[in-house]
């Protein structure tokens, strides 16, 4: 087998699986929403309901497409483009498993590990905004500009702590390759914890994922799709598939996310305290390690919808605070202790 | 103020966008209409549209003799629509000059309170919603349906109830009410906690809510403010208390009063409110008790009610303040005018000068907690 | 002292009031047109009375009350079905047409108060009492879309719940239940 | 007795953000886990909180719920409405029409009185439910039931004509959901001028200011005892309903 075939078909399979995760997971929140709030959540269609997130893209798929008049059409049209591909390119560098051994050929589960993989993640994650703004303001509705506007602001401020955190984390691995990182967190750590990112960096996890929240703009920093106060935010003008992009986009991110917490701070595909790769052969190692990985990936996807169903929303003023006031400066705090711990240490 | 916040001027500016809140906005509770004038996101400026709802009750009310104008009533306020007929009622009483038999008096407490109970959860419900916090609603909505149940057994209905007639109440407490009312009371203790352990003490919410559209004891009154939003100010003032009606007197509840009369008071406020309005159902439900059973529920009122020529005004407390009905008769089957005097229209009209500075995710926060029900805005 | 003997005495020497009377309790005090100011001034700043609460405002159209008392119960069918007999002006000076209501509420002894003014058709012109009680804003303006009265010195008159070139005033009595086919037309710029 | 309630200083535990959301997602976790549970009941009903509902009809509907109309007959199986108008009269919206017919020889097994609805109509599009029709109908003809999905295709469908409400009626006899007799409300009892009975005899309709619950010769009788005086006698006002009909 040719490494490029091995190459497109890890491609595809990710790019399918993250696909489904992000239809399971519309799916998921809903329901989820549902059972927090003592009702049942979309339970018609199929099994549980399973199906709706079926229905629902068939419903989208064949609505009309309408554009507005007086919208900007070329913008209008490229908004749900830039926000989903930038979604779906950043996966690529985050693993989902450790390796696996086909044929005497060792395959790694990555897309691809690129030594720069932080500074990949980073730089894609921030395109999305320029799908955003577009959209926002393709548009020509207050509402969207003001949505758009949020939106830019927010994620323009939140990569600052997002970076920071993650420098924190370049100075503990010496590495900005995801796969190194994960490797490196096998083992236990101060004799009795796993070998764990967020043992430690605890402070710099906590900075990690709120700016990541921030990000990923939900709840409590939903502000850019506010719908009590901006009606819909950026895609408010949007609808069928155009508004489908975005609205999967936005799931496609958050799988992502789960992927670079996991993989950074809670140990990737490692158990805890026991080796499992050293007792399993090389094509069931690899399988075990997809599943470790992917449980690990859905808790961080549940957090995401239990923490959206239990908290009010920032103001803008008060999220543009939290982040220039609060998260920078802890940032930078951590980034020097984490320095400095090093220095003594080493 | 020297520069008058309602005032016509021009919206066009270079440096402000004008934004168009509503009549079909997620948040707007019904149909209102908010023409605002931002700098960025801070409202310049805020003018208040309202009419979208107007249904002519007034005039309505003169074509119709003095019993069917009662239905009538259940849709300015939807939310609560109990104290609004038995304000109705009571101005039409007055006018008459009955005496409603005690017991019915009980009765009409008992469900008055649960309907501000009812009306308290939506507003709080829906002040969560509109700042972004779905959970609680759902919290505070069920017990609601257990509330409408309540008022689905006495008389039929759960919205609209057409509750009580002139001279008295319709119709006796269901036989269960009792195992019903035990059933609510911790349910909607449990709820209202749960929305406490979930807002009250979170600082996103404290932060969203604390000094947001803050009004002053004075202003309030000079805009005529009443109910939680002027106690939330910091002016003890009840009808139930001050003006007692319907044997109010005979019970022991406080009344809260907030400091800054900014929106985090007016939230706290209400919850309080509850729990006293809890209190006073179980006093009241006990006096009803040792009535006996066969005790007079209805005034005698002459089957066509033709009040004589006069004009009265009578008041009571709301859920959301006083909610007065003017009553003028010139002697036929028919009022010759109505006025109803509904509370949110006193306080929408502040509007301008709430939220004047604010940013506008505070403007849906300030009309929230106002709890504007565009039904009685309107008529 | 009573509240009727106690606005009587201070409204009464400079002929401020011009009748009193008392419904179920309920003291409505009429006072001439001219001075509804000066009238509010007093009510609001005297100890003694210390009306410091504008309850509401309201007009209210007395055309049927005026009216011979020939058929009380002409209108108790389909409301303004007496829309058709247009009444003409009756011999002798009629009473004013329109009377304005003013409730007026006093917090520290929980008095209640009706002030009424007189209007008559051909000079449909109130002072405003926005200077001295902001709460009374959209009332006035509610008055001047039902019944055509004109505040004076009031900073937005405009329309409240009908829109702005709304050609009638819906709660004069004289207008149909039905209305009379008004149609708004909503124009959009291109 | 003012209570303070306002508490501007924050805590600690307020300042830092993350200790009140961990105890609010605690509490949510705490639902959510309740009902992940009830999930797995069997049965349409499974969250305590929602019935499912075209298919679970398990919920109690009140007996006395104002929902669709119909009109009853009495024990023999003949219509019980007299066609006096009072409903019609009474209703707020003004949707009840109704004809009066008199009843032939040999309809007595159709008919319970003399004279009958030779048509009945109620637009359901304006009906607003408040069930003043039934509490005036002196013969409990009328009532409200519980059906409460009104839905239909065409507005030919929504205008309930006799047939349709007497066709209501046995369903809801068939299904057991009949309305229970009326209640009376009891009445604070006349001054003591006449020494008759007043107890069981005070007792009137519902709503004794619209009702007429009563039997046409007691109402008259109380009519003439009763102080307030604006009161007519009953037939007189039946006879204006009907004039009204014209």
């Amino acid at each position: 087998m040719d490494d490029w075939l091995i190459a497109i078909i890890k491609v595809v399979c990710i790019w399918v699986w993250v696909l489904l995760i992000a239809v399971v997971m519309t799916w998921v929140e809903r329901r989820g929403a549902g059972l927090i709030q003592d009702r049942p959540g979309p339970n018609r269609a199929g099994p549980w309901g399973l199906f709706q997130p079926l229905a629902d893209g068939i419903k989208l798929f064949t609505k009309e497409e309408i554009i507005p008049t007086k919208a900007r059409k070329i913008l209008y049209i490229l908004g749900p483009l830039l926000f989903s591909l930038p979604a779906f390119s950043a996966y690529a560098v985050v693993p989902f498993g450790d390796k696996i051994i086909l044929g005497g050929k060792e395959i790694i589960l990555q897309v691809s590990d690129v030594n720069i993989g932080f500074l990949f993640i980073l730089a894609i994650g921030s395109m999305g905004v320029y799908g955003v703004i577009l959209g926002g303001w393709g548009s020509t509705n207050k509402y969207s500009i003001l949505g758009g506007l949020r939106s830019t602001a927010q994620m323009v401020s939140y990569e600052v702590p997002l970076g920071l955190a993650l420098l924190a984390i370049v100075f503990v691995y010496g590495t900005f390759s995801l796969r190194d990182i994960s490797l490196a967190q096998q083992g236990t750590f101060l004799g009795f914890l796993p070998n764990w990112g967020i043992f430690k960096q605890p402070l710099g996890f906590i900075l990690f994922i709120v700016a990541a929240y921030a990000e990923a703009n939900r709840v409590p920093f939903d502000l850019p799709e506010a719908e009590s106060e901006i009606v819909s935010g950026y895609h408010t003008e949007y609808g069928s598939m155009r508004l489908g992009l975005y609205l999967f986009g936005e799931y496609v991110n958050l799988v992502t996310i789960s992927g670079v917490i996991v993989a950074l701070y809670f140990g990737s595909w490692h158990m805890p305290y026991i080796d499992l790769g050293a007792y399993l052969g090389p094509i069931s190692w690899g399988i075990v390690s997809f599943c470790i990985f992917f449980l690990k990936v859905s808790f961080f996807l549940w957090m995401f919808v239990w923490v959206r169903w239990t908290l009010p929303r920032f103001r803008y003023d008060q999220v543009m605070g939290l982040g220039w006031r609060g998260l920078i400066p802890l940032a930078l705090f951590n980034i020097f202790i984490t320095a400095l711990f090093i220095q003594l240490t080493v | 103020m020297n520069q008058n916040p309602t005032s016509q001027t021009s919206y066009e500016s270079d440096n402000y966008v004008t934004i168009n809140i509503g009549p079909s906005h997620p948040s707007m509770h019904g149909t209102l209409r908010i023409i605002t004038m931002t700098d960025g996101e801070t409202i310049v400026k805020a003018e208040p549209d309202i009419g979208y709802l107007h249904r002519g009750v007034e005039k309505l009310g003169e074509s119709l003799t003095y019993h069917q104008f009662i239905p009538i009533t259940d849709r300015l306020n939807y939310c609560s629509a109990i104290p609004n007929n038995v304000s109705y009622e009571m101005a039409v009483e007055k006018l008459m000059g009955v005496e409603v038999p005690e017991k019915a008096q009980l009765i009409r407490v008992i469900m008055m309170e649960l309907a501000r109970i009812a009306d308290h959860q939506v507003c709080i419900g829906i002040l969560g919603v509109d700042l972004g916090a779905f959970t609680p609603f759902f919290y505070l909505i069920i017990q609601r349906e257990e509330i409408y149940e309540i008022f689905e057994w006495f008389n039929g209905a759960r919205l609209t109830n057409t509750f009580g007639r002139i001279g008295g109440v319709d119709a006796d407490l269901p036989d269960d009410f009792e195992e019903r009312w035990e059933e609510l009371k911790p349910n909607v203790r449990k709820a209202n906690d749960e929305t406490e352990k979930l807002l009250t003490h979170n600082r996103i919410w404290m932060d969203r809510t604390i000094g947001i559209s803050a009004f002053s004891a004075e202003d309030a009154l000079n805009r005529g403010f009443t109910g939680p939003c002027l106690r939330a100010c910091g002016v003890k003032r009840d009808l139930r208390i001050d003006e007692p009606y319907c044997m109010y007197d005979k019970f022991k509840f406080e009344v809260p009063v907030g400091k800054n009369g900014d929106v985090f008071d007016r939230y706290i406020v209400r919850m309080i409110e509850m729990e006293e309005s809890l209190k006073i159902i179980d006093q009241a439900y006990k006096l009803y008790k040792e009535m006996p059973s066969d005790a007079p529920l209805m005034a005698r009122v002459p089957k066509v009610i033709k009040p004589p020529a006069g004009e009265v005004y009578s008041a009571l407390e709301s859920p959301n303040g006083e909610l007065g009905f003017f009553v003028k008769s010139n002697g036929s089957a028919n009022p010759y005018r109505i006025r109803i005097r509904p509370p949110c229209y006193m306080m929408f009209q502040a509007l301008p000068e709430l939220v004047k500075g604010e940013m506008v995710a505070d403007l849906i926060a300030c009309i929230s907690s106002l709890n504007i029900i565009a039904g009685e805005l309107d008529r | 002292m009573d509240l009727k003997k106690r606005v009587e005495q201070y409204l009464g020497p400079e002929g401020l009031v011009v009748a009193m009377t008392e419904c179920q309790g309920d003291l409505s005090a009429e006072v001439p047109k001219k001075n509804i100011l000066d009238v509010m001034h007093l009510l609001r700043d005297t100890p003694d009375l210390g009306f410091n609460f504008l309850s509401d405002v309201f007009g209210v159209d007395n055309l049927d009350l005026n009216k011979p008392k020939k058929k009380p119960k002409k209108k108790t069918e389909e409301g303004e079905g007496a829309e058709a007999e247009e009444e003409p002006k009756e011999k002798g000076p009629s009473p004013p047409r329109y009377e304005v209501v003013y409730l007026l509420l006093c917090l520290e002894r929980n008095e209640r108060l009706q002030v009424k003014v007189r209007v008559a058709e051909d000079d449909m012109e109130v002072d405003s009492l926005y200077p001295i009680w902001k709460a009374s804003d959209w009332p006035e303006r509610e008055i001047f879309d039902m019944f055509g009265i004109r505040f004076k010195g009031h900073p937005n008159l405009k329309r409240l719940l009908m829109w702005d070139d709304f050609p009638a005033h819906p709660l004069r009595k004289d207008y149909p239940l039905e209305g009379q086919g008004e149609e708004r037309h909503l124009v959009y710029d291109d | 007795m003012a209570k303070p309630v306002i508490k501007k200083e924050y805590t600690l535990t307020e300042r830092i953000y993350l200790w009140e959301i961990l105890k609010g997602m605690k509490l949510t976790w705490g639902h959510f886990w309740f009902n992940f549970k009830a999930c797995w009941r069997p049965g349409p009903h499974t969250i305590p909180t929602c019935w499912q509902y075209p298919e679970d009809r398990t919920r109690e509907i009140s007996p006395i719920f104002r929902g669709e109309h119909m009109l009853q007959k009495d024990d023999k199986g003949r219509e019980k409405c007299i066609a006096c108008g009072m409903c019609a009269k009474i209703c707020p919206a003004k949707c009840i029409t109704i004809k009066k017919g008199k009843r032939k020889e040999g309809e007595e097994d159709k008919y319970a009185a003399k004279t009958y609805p030779a048509s009945f109509e109620i637009d359901l599009l304006r009906c607003i439910f408040c069930g003043f029709c039934q509490e005036v109908c002196p013969k409990e003809a009328i009532v409200l039931g519980q059906n409460f999905e009104l839905a239909r295709y065409t507005k030919e469908e929504c205008i309930l004509d006799k047939r349709k409400l007497l066709l209501n009626y046995r369903k809801a006899k068939e299904e057991g959901k009949l309305r229970p007799p009326r209640k009376r409300v009891p009445v604070v009892p006349a001054p003591p001028k006449p020494e008759k009975a007043e107890g069981a005899e005070a007792k009137e309709g519902k709503a004794a200011a619209v009702g007429k619950a009563k039997k046409k010769s007691v109402a008259k009788k109380k009519a003439a005892e009763k102080v307030d005086v604006t009161e007519k006698p009953e037939s007189v006002e039946k006879k204006e309903a009907a004039e009204k009909e014209e």
